[in-house]
């Protein structure tokens, strides 16, 4: 194999791996990712960029990659878009797919683009496409949004599984470089508890293809090799390779992803694809290192051209060779020592070009001792090679000509640019460095610091003490005791740190890339200026450089000192654009976590639940809850079951599963007290063992909710609430009580769920009741109408409610919840001879709209007031204040042509009207139409044998008896206003 | 997710808490003496600090108490929290930050 | 009328049937208790101690326990207390007198909630799938409860022994509850449970 | 102002792109403008340019502290449409959609209107109800605004997940044909290059950092980070830092500034035809033309001005959206991010004269201004010009709190954006 070194790098040569590419098979071993079995295989043509579709190989090793985007699975359901090939790891029988090509990877038609750039440069977009007017939507369009994006969205719903827990620690370590490494064991041995991760597959970070250096007396793998086992040996370290750290929130968390099984394969096991970890570290070390630099210069996106510390990376990790005669142009040291590297297998350095106009220093020297051919002041000028790079032309600064060199490998470093994305994150300050040409960390906001690399500190021996130190300070920041220090020494041969941002040979009129997945180059932002957009939060948004999937990693720096130039400004002052979450993109998946299906939000269900859905119950979400909608036998469709439930409560005996409704205890010497400011009514007179009905505002005296009371004894009330209001109105009660009213002697306990309520509703109910119920009187004379009474049924202690929410004789029966169904079972075979009805939500509306009792949230929309839905007699006028009387007292308030609760008859009886339909007085005037009110409920009345409904209709009251409309597209219906009680008006149902 | 201190509880995550608003309003004594003008101050008008801003929270997955909280809502560092009816200037000097960051 | 009473039914006990047996992290329902929230001023603190027989802890979010009856503070003013397998009217009975002169609150809540057990060696991990609290011994030893969050349901969290925690839930999250950590323990080896 | 065209691209490729000229000036402030315009978003570029092309008052400057559209114009989802349910806010946004219409050619600026449709996802039966009245109030206001039953859904959006094993299923769908999306940068820079050309003044880097008052009580001008700027008249459209601004007049509001979050997938091919929002669930999302899933979180709980967010909010919009689309969980966020949203007690927006003579008010558009940010330019700059409300904004006043005349969309139907 040319490109596959027989021995050295990290890859197992005895585990061969079969994989695809494109639907060609190639062969590389364990340890590769799909990028150095790539390489290893002659392979550099992998995608095509975004807007020209120019072939693109490899620029990078790792998460930074701009071009080589890959989608990867042989299942829909599996199958990801846009990994970057330098992260997918290699595994036997992996598929993977090149992408925005068509209708191959050698031969894209989109290639066409590339011929007409200079039409398309930065922002042309907003300039074309709007004659004629209508071609925008047909043609032009769907043009563009044809040819967006990169990879393509899988269509089958993913098959596997993500989780995501919360982590707490002293030290969180983001980062295992030598840097990283260094102070984790400045952490573990001191005990802190310490997670350290990092987004590679192994631990190390630049040693990882570090050959030379010693290290505490150790080659640096070895002392590699040591501290992952002496980090992996400490119960207190927590290690997590291929964990990205990829945001930081207020106050020291942090979300990491780390990613299970991808690399597995195929799928054993239950682990999660990916797991979030969600971090609250007392003291976080950011140890990311830093991010090598392309240069900015004519033709400098071709497949073979790649980072010169990439081509270090594939050669020492994988033992792949990535050309077999290369061109080097840098701009600082560290390229030589690839040089060197590469020349050391066998690859040919042709030249090594160097922008500095007099590079010298030691590795300098041991490139010219090796004979290698360094040329200073020299800029690559030109690049040659259809899909791969064939030539280079190097011309020396300012010369006019040019000689022609031929390499299938060009590397290039413009330094280095240390990775701050976190720190900028946590909103720390960053300031401008001219040496290194970057930014770096100033101050920290949060409980921060950040260690090698990242920080500017390019020197091994330098980062490894530093990372010590800064695990040491750590520890001290999280209130733990540091070991001493430790001085681990280090022989390596430093470098310089020199660098360059901005465009090489800016005169060029050949283009140079600078945003290579975005297609951005030089000229796009040197017209972006010219235009006017000078801010670089503009200049990125005008010509999208830095918002492809690398978000800048390689070209911001860059990008930066185009704009400087073109504007004269010095760098700082053109500043930087906004740091954001995710560092590498995250799975949707992740985010959600175990949220899905079942668990995305609970199902909260009645202990009579069950019973219902072993009896057919159809049921719908009322918030969390499920409810029993309506019990369809046999052939019936919704209304035929409504109809029957109905005719059955009016006639003899329906049950209903009232338990979702809210319960709060009220409690305490100042129990009826409180109960006057919080509801409209007036308590104070209320006698233990009656029951009443309250009403709710907000402070601004809107209807917030209503409910049945029951007053236990004179401290202690039974409040119910609606199902959806339970925990806002307990809220709200919390509220007032502990911030305004502290002195009330009063107690509130949510009993929503200790109590299972069964609604017996229709004129049998007492006789069903009655046999089953010990130590109540059922009577009318004992139990009137809106009292309560405490006793046993079925054996079990009940709060027995004699109330009616249907119009018919009715109780509500709290058991216990555990006793629920057992109850309920029991009043239902009570129940078989009266043919006892089971009914469900939709019923029991319906009962209540013939009786004009209101639903809030039905009949009221957070707009309504009590005296609008004729609710004035629950307010209690003598009472000096409660919650949202001073707010009824508004001049719009109390206004005579508010919106006011009628009811309405078709004057078609057959005729339901919709809810929600729009009433009108004049069905001809033409649209916008004056709108007067809104159907609130409809129904098909049983009972009756007509529809009803109820309204809210602008001064609603003063037209009851006048006819009104309701225009639908398919016609005009005639209502007439009435008032809103329909059936049994005198209530004397009620009495059974 | 914030860390915010309960007075109670100690240091806990945001989620267990509800955030309650602008602190110190407090509901008039006697709202009906109160022109419309007053009465709309108390119901809506608010603060909206840019920079420090005094809020409740109430630890309603916790122990449920309301408290209050100085925060700075440019970089959402919390600077001090205190019990409903104290006095943020009550509280104790230690409890208070020295740098950056959440109280804990 | 000489019926007996209908029995109680936990609202775990369907799905707490014949699921995988866990090592790492078991999952066991515990057996119903009676149980009140006692809210008061004060002076009602120790009277209502001394009537249930088990000291209330005056420290929020922590628990005494005292035979089957225990005690958890789940606020300034707040217990939880609980009875496992007693009747709760007898208690509720027996308390109210002793506090009759006494500014309180006793709430029977016996059926509000049903309480579950995670233990094993996992039990710490897998909690923290959604349990946003620090569940390490040295943030939350044994003797602590407290409300939570697990998930998107609140619950009363205890800590009974090093690696076992009780649960106690609402009845209408305790499914979603259950689900969740049996999901994410899903990640560890299981073997069906003998029936 | 060079016109954009289709010969103009071509000449200009042909010659280098060297020669296109600045798309708006940098000029100096003047010392005294009739109109200024604080804040440089959507709105504030809007009003100029309206004050200039219709209500001929060209003496204007927007002071803008940052960078033209750096506020909430340039991080929404850009989700449009005019189906609201009260008449007030109909009128007002069906004024905007028909000014969106025709924007791009307007302007001479392509602002991508997209009219791909949105789809409002009922999940429960009193969603069911509460868009059903929308519909009919949407066609008796002359706004188009149709049902569709759960097939239909599918049919329109194919992603979506009609299954029965959702947690809560899809019941159906209000669909809005004309709504959509639109290029959110380009619209401010499409107004702005379009106000300029007017002679409007866009000061970019300016900070307002005072109102002063003459001894009469009504507006003298502008203290600024680049001095004094004499003014007529001012209009305020600074969105989430309205208080800070109207502070500066000592006017209190009934405001509250939230952090509101976005977030951005990687780019796919096309994969997702419309615009879906669910707020039973609490889910955003649209394609970009670029090929990124464009998605919006929900409010975090407390009020912030640090353009940021929690963690928990992104969780919560993602697992929302994944159950909508199960496929897209493989899909990968890109960039998340967080505005600062100024909301009023009723959700909807107050477009007004303030107690102080001269001063101008134009904020509250809290989660959903976007939509209407023609609209609201067009409006504001009337009310400014002719000093008293156009009829379509005269509803939207401060005083509307203190009577208790709410226009609470929100209420009615929890519905945002
Ligand atoms: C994440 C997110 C998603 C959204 N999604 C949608 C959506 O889908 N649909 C929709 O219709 N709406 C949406 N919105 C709302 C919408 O973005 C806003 O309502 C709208 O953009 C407001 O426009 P504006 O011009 O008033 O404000 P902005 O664009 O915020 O402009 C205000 C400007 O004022 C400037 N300013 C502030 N103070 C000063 C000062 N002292 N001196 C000078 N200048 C100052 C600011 O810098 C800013 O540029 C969303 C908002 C967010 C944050
Ligand atoms: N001029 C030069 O030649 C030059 C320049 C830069 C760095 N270096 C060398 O780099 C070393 C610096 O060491 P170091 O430890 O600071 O850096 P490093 O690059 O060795 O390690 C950084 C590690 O952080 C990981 N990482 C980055 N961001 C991450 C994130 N968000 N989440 C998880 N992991 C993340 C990376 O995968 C990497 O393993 C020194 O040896 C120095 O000599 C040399
Ligand atoms: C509709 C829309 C689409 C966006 N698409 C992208 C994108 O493709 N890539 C990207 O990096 N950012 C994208 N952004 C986000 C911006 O980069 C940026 O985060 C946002 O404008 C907020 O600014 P800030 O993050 O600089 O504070 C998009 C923003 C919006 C509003
Ligand atoms: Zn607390």
């Amino acid at each position: 194999m040319k490109y596959r070194l027989s021995s050295g790098g990290q890859v197992d040569r005895s585990k061969p791996l079969r994989f695809s590419f494109d639907g060609k098979g190639y062969s590389g071993f364990a340890g590769d990712t799909l990028a150095s079995a790539l390489i290893a295989n002659g392979v550099h043509l992998v995608g095509r960029s975004f807007k020209y579709h120019r072939p693109r190989g490899f620029m990078s090793a790792g998460s930074d990659e701009p071009n080589a985007l890959v989608g990867v699975g042989d299942d829909e359901a599996r199958y990801t878009p846009n990994l970057r090939a330098t992260q997918v790891e290699l595994f036997d029988g992996l598929v993977a797919e090149s992408q925005n090509r068509w209708p191959s990877l050698s031969l894209d038609f989109g290639g066409a683009n590339d011929a007409l750039s200079r039409f398309l440069t930065a922002g042309f977009y907003y300039k074309t496409f709007m004659w004629p007017a209508a071609a925008w939507k047909r043609l032009y369009e769907p043009m563009i949004r044809r040819a967006a994006g990169l990879g393509r969205a899988p269509t089958a719903a993913d098959a596997d599984r993500y989780t995501q827990l919360y982590s707490h620690c002293d030290v969180l370590i983001v980062g295992a470089g030598p840097a990283g490494l260094a102070a984790a064991l400045a952490a573990g041995r001191s005990g802190a508890k310490t997670i350290v991760c990092d987004e590679q597959d192994r631990m190390g970070g630049t040693l990882l293809s570090e050959r030379e250096a010693i290290i505490d007396g150790l080659p640096a793998a070895d002392w590699l090799a040591r501290t992952l086992q002496e980090l992996g040996s400490l119960s207190n370290v927590t290690l997590l390779p291929r964990t990205t750290a990829f945001g930081w929130y207020p106050h020291n968390f942090l979300g990491l992803s780390e990613r299970v099984t991808d690399h597995l394969g195929r799928k054993e096991g239950n682990l999660p694809r990916e797991r979030m970890w969600q971090v609250r570290a007392k003291e976080v070390v950011l140890a990311t290192g830093a991010i090598e630099r392309p240069l900015v210069f004519p033709d400098n996106d071709r497949p073979g051209i790649m980072m010169a510390e990439a081509a270090r990376t594939y050669l020492n990790r994988y033992g792949a060779v990535p050309g077999s005669r290369a061109v080097v142009f840098t701009a600082c040291d560290s390229a030589y020592r690839a040089a060197l590297e590469l020349k050391g297998a066998g690859v040919h350095i042709a030249a090594i070009a160097d922008v500095r106009p007099a590079p010298e220093g030691p590795w300098v020297e041991r490139a010219r001792a090796a004979g290698i051919d360094v040329r200073p002041s020299t800029l690559v000028t030109a690049t040659h090679g259809r899909l791969h790079i064939s030539h280079a032309d190097l011309a020396s600064e300012g010369a006019s000509s040019s000689e022609t060199v031929p390499c299938d490998l060009l590397l290039m470093s413009g330094g280095f640019t240390p990775s701050v994305h976190l720190f900028s994150q946590s909103r720390g300050k960053l300031g401008y460095d001219e040496a290194l040409k970057s930014y770096i960390p100033q101050k920290s906001v949060e409980n921060e610091r950040s260690v090698g690399g990242c920080r500017g500190l390019f020197d091994l021996g330098a980062s490894i003490a530093d990372g010590f130190g800064g695990g040491l300070g750590a520890v001290r920041g999280a209130g733990g005791t540091p070991v001493t220090e430790q001085k681990i020494p280090v022989f390596v041969q430093s470098f310089g740190q020199d660098g360059f941002i901005g465009a090489l040979n800016g005169k060029s009129r050949r283009r140079a890339w600078v945003d290579f997945q975005n297609d951005v180059t030089v000229k796009d932002i040197e017209l972006a200026t010219r235009e006017g957009f000078r801010s670089i939060e503009h200049v990125k948004r005008y010509t999208t450089t830095g918002m492809a999937t690398d978000q800048g990693k390689t070209s911001n720096m860059n990008a930066l000192g185009i704009v400087s130039h073109a504007l004269d400004l010095p760098v700082p002052k053109v500043g930087l654009t906004t740091f954001r979450p995710p560092y590498t993109p995250v799975t949707f998946g992740s985010f959600a976590g175990q949220s899905r299906g079942k668990l995305f939000d609970p199902v909260r269900q009645t202990s009579i639940h069950d019973w219902a859905a072993e009896h057919g119950a159809v049921f719908e979400d009322v918030s969390l809850w499920k409810r029993a909608h309506y019990f369809p036998r046999q052939g019936e469709d919704m209304h035929a079951a409504v109809r029957r439930e109905c005719a059955a409560v009016r006639n003899s005996v329906g049950i209903f599963d009232a338990t979702t409704l809210g319960k709060i205890e009220v409690v305490g010497k100042d129990a009826a007290e409180f109960m006057n400011r919080m509801y409209t009514n007036a308590w104070t007179k209320l006698e233990p063992g009656r029951l009443r009905y309250g009403l709710m505002l907000r402070e601004d005296g809107f209807i917030t909710d209503d409910g049945v009371v029951g007053r236990m004894a004179t401290d202690r009330f039974h409040v119910t609430t609606t199902t959806g209001g339970a925990a806002r109105v307990l809220a709200l009660m919390e509220d007032y009580l502990q911030t305004e009213w502290s002195d009330l002697d009063v107690w509130l306990t949510s009993t929503t769920e200790q109590w299972a309520v069964i609604a017996l509703q229709g004129p049998n109910a007492r006789k069903v009741l009655e046999p089953l119920v010990e130590g109540i009187d059922l009577s009318r004379e004992a139990m009137p109408h809106m009292s309560v009474r405490e006793g046993r049924i079925c054996g079990v202690p009940t709060r027995l409610f004699r109330v009616s929410f249907t119009g018919e004789l009715g109780f509500e029966i709290n058991v216990p919840m555990g006793y629920g169904r057992g109850v309920w079972e029991a009043i239902y075979a009570a129940g078989k001879p009266f043919d006892i009805t089971p009914y469900g939500t939709e019923t029991m509306h319906v009962l209540r709209a013939e009786k004009g009792y209101i639903i809030v949230g039905q009949e009221t929309d957070g707009t309504v007031t009590p005296d609008d839905v004729g609710l004035a007699w629950a307010v209690g006028k003598t009472k000096k204040d409660f919650v949202g009387k001073r707010s009824l007292a508004r001049p719009a308030m109390t206004r005579d042509d508010r919106k006011q609760l009628v009811g309405l008859l078709t004057v078609d009886p057959k005729v339901v009207l919709e809810e929600g339909a729009q009433i009108v007085v004049d069905p001809r005037e033409p649209v916008p139409m004056t709108m007067i009110g809104h159907v609130t409920s409809s129904y098909w009345s049983a009972a009756l044998g007509r529809s009803v409904a109820l309204a809210l209709v602008r001064g609603g009251r003063a037209r009851i008896g006048k006819r009104l409309h309701v225009p639908m597209a398919a016609g005009n219906i005639e209502v007439e206003v009435v008032t809103p009680v329909f059936y049994d008006t005198e209530g004397k149902r009620l009495d059974g | 997710m914030l860390l915010i201190k309960c007075p109670f509880c100690g240091p806990r995550p945001e989620i267990e808490f509800a955030y309650g608003g602008q602190a110190h309003i407090e509901r008039p004594k006697d709202p009906m003496s109160l022109d419309d003008e007053a009465w709309a101050e108390y119901l809506y008008i608010r603060n909206n600090t840019r920079g420090v801003h005094s809020e409740r929270w109430r630890h309603i997955n916790g122990c449920a108490r309301f408290f209050n909280v100085r925060r700075d809502t440019i970089s959402d560092e919390i600077l001090v929290t205190y019990k409903v009816g104290e006095a943020p200037d009550a509280v104790p000097e230690k409890d208070r930050p020295t740098k950056g960051g959440a109280v804990r | 009328m000489g019926r007996t009473a209908v029995a109680r039914v936990n609202s775990l006990a369907q799905i707490s049937r014949g699921g995988p047996e866990v090592a790492e992290a078991s999952l066991s329902v515990l057996p119903d208790a009676a149980k009140f929230v006692f809210r008061g001023r004060p002076s009602s603190w120790p009277v209502a101690a001394e009537a249930f027989g088990v000291e209330l802890p005056q420290a929020v979010n922590r628990f005494s326990v005292k035979g089957g009856r225990k005690a958890y503070c789940v606020g300034p003013d707040e217990w939880l207390l609980e009875a496992v397998g007693e009747d709760p009217g007898e208690i509720f009975h027996k308390l109210s007198e002793s506090l009759a002169s006494h500014s309180c609150s006793l709430v029977d809540v016996s059926h509000r909630s049903d309480t579950f057990e995670i233990g094993g060696t996992r039990s710490e991990y897998v909690l923290s799938h959604g349990c946003p609290l620090d569940l390490s011994e040295q943030q939350f030893p044994v003797g602590m409860c407290t409300r939570t969050l697990i998930g998107k349901s609140p619950v009363i969290l205890s800590r009974t022994e090093r690696a076992v925690f009780q649960i106690d839930v609402w009845r209408s999250f305790s499914s979603y509850v259950w689900g969740l950590l049996d999901e994410v323990r899903r990640e560890f080896p299981s073997r069906s449970r003998q029936m | 102002m060079k016109r954009f065209s289709a010969i103009s691209v071509v000449r200009e490729a042909l010659r280098g792109n060297s020669a296109w000229p600045r798309q708006w000036r940098s000029p100096e402030p003047k010392p005294r403008y009739d109109v200024v315009i604080v804040g440089g978003g959507g709105h504030g570029l809007a009003t100029a340019f309206y004050l200039a092309d219709r209500y001929g008052v060209r003496n204007v400057a927007v002071l803008e502290k940052g960078w033209i559209g750096g506020g909430n114009t340039g991080r929404n989802t850009t989700i449009i449409r005019s189906n609201y349910l009260f008449d007030e806010s109909a009128r007002m946004y069906e004024h905007a959609l028909k000014l969106w219409e025709g924007l791009s050619r307007q302007l001479n600026y392509n602002v991508m209107y997209s009219a791909r449709g949105v789809l409002m996802l009922a999940h429960n039966i009193h969603d069911v109800q509460s868009f059903k009245r929308h519909v009919h109030a949407n066609r008796l206001n002359g706004i188009d605004n149709e049902w569709l039953s759960p097939q239909e859904c599918k049919e329109y959006c194919p992603p979506l997940n009609v299954g029965g094993e959702m947690r809560y299923p899809i019941l159906g769908g209000a669909l809005q044909r004309r709504g959509g999306t639109a290029r959110h940068d380009a619209v401010a820079w499409g107004y702005a290059r379009a106000a300029d050309a007017l002679g409007v003044d866009i000061i970019e880097n300016c900070e307002v950092t005072g109102i002063r008052r003459a001894v009469s009580g009504g507006v003298e001008g502008l203290e600024t980070t680049r001095g004094f700027i004499r003014a007529g008249k001012v209009g305020v459209v600074a969105a989430g830092n309205t208080s800070v601004v109207m502070n500066m007049a000592g006017v209190r509001l009934p405001l509250e500034s939230f952090p509101l979050q976005a977030l951005v997938s990687e780019p796919v091919k096309p994969a997702f035809p419309c615009v879906v929002m669910s707020n039973t669930i609490h889910a955003y999302i649209s394609q970009s033309d670029k090929g990124e899933m464009v998605i919006g979180a929900g409010t975090d709980a407390y009020t912030s001005y640090s353009q940021r967010g929690a963690l928990h909010i992104a969780n919560h919009t993602l697992d929302a959206i994944c159950e909508l689309a199960p496929m897209f969980r493989r899909l990968r966020m890109l960039r998340n991010w967080g505005g600062v949203v100024d909301v009023t007690p009723d959700r909807s927006p107050i477009v007004a004269k303030t107690s102080v003579p001269g001063l101008y008010l134009n904020c509250g558009w809290g989660t959903g201004g976007f939509k209407a940010t023609p609209g609201s330019g067009d409006l504001f700059a009337f009310t400014i010009a002719k000093d008293e409300a156009h009829p379509i904004n005269a509803p939207f006043t401060i005083e509307r709190f203190r009577e208790g005349v709410m226009i609470d969309e929100a209420a009615a139907a929890a519905v945002a954006h």
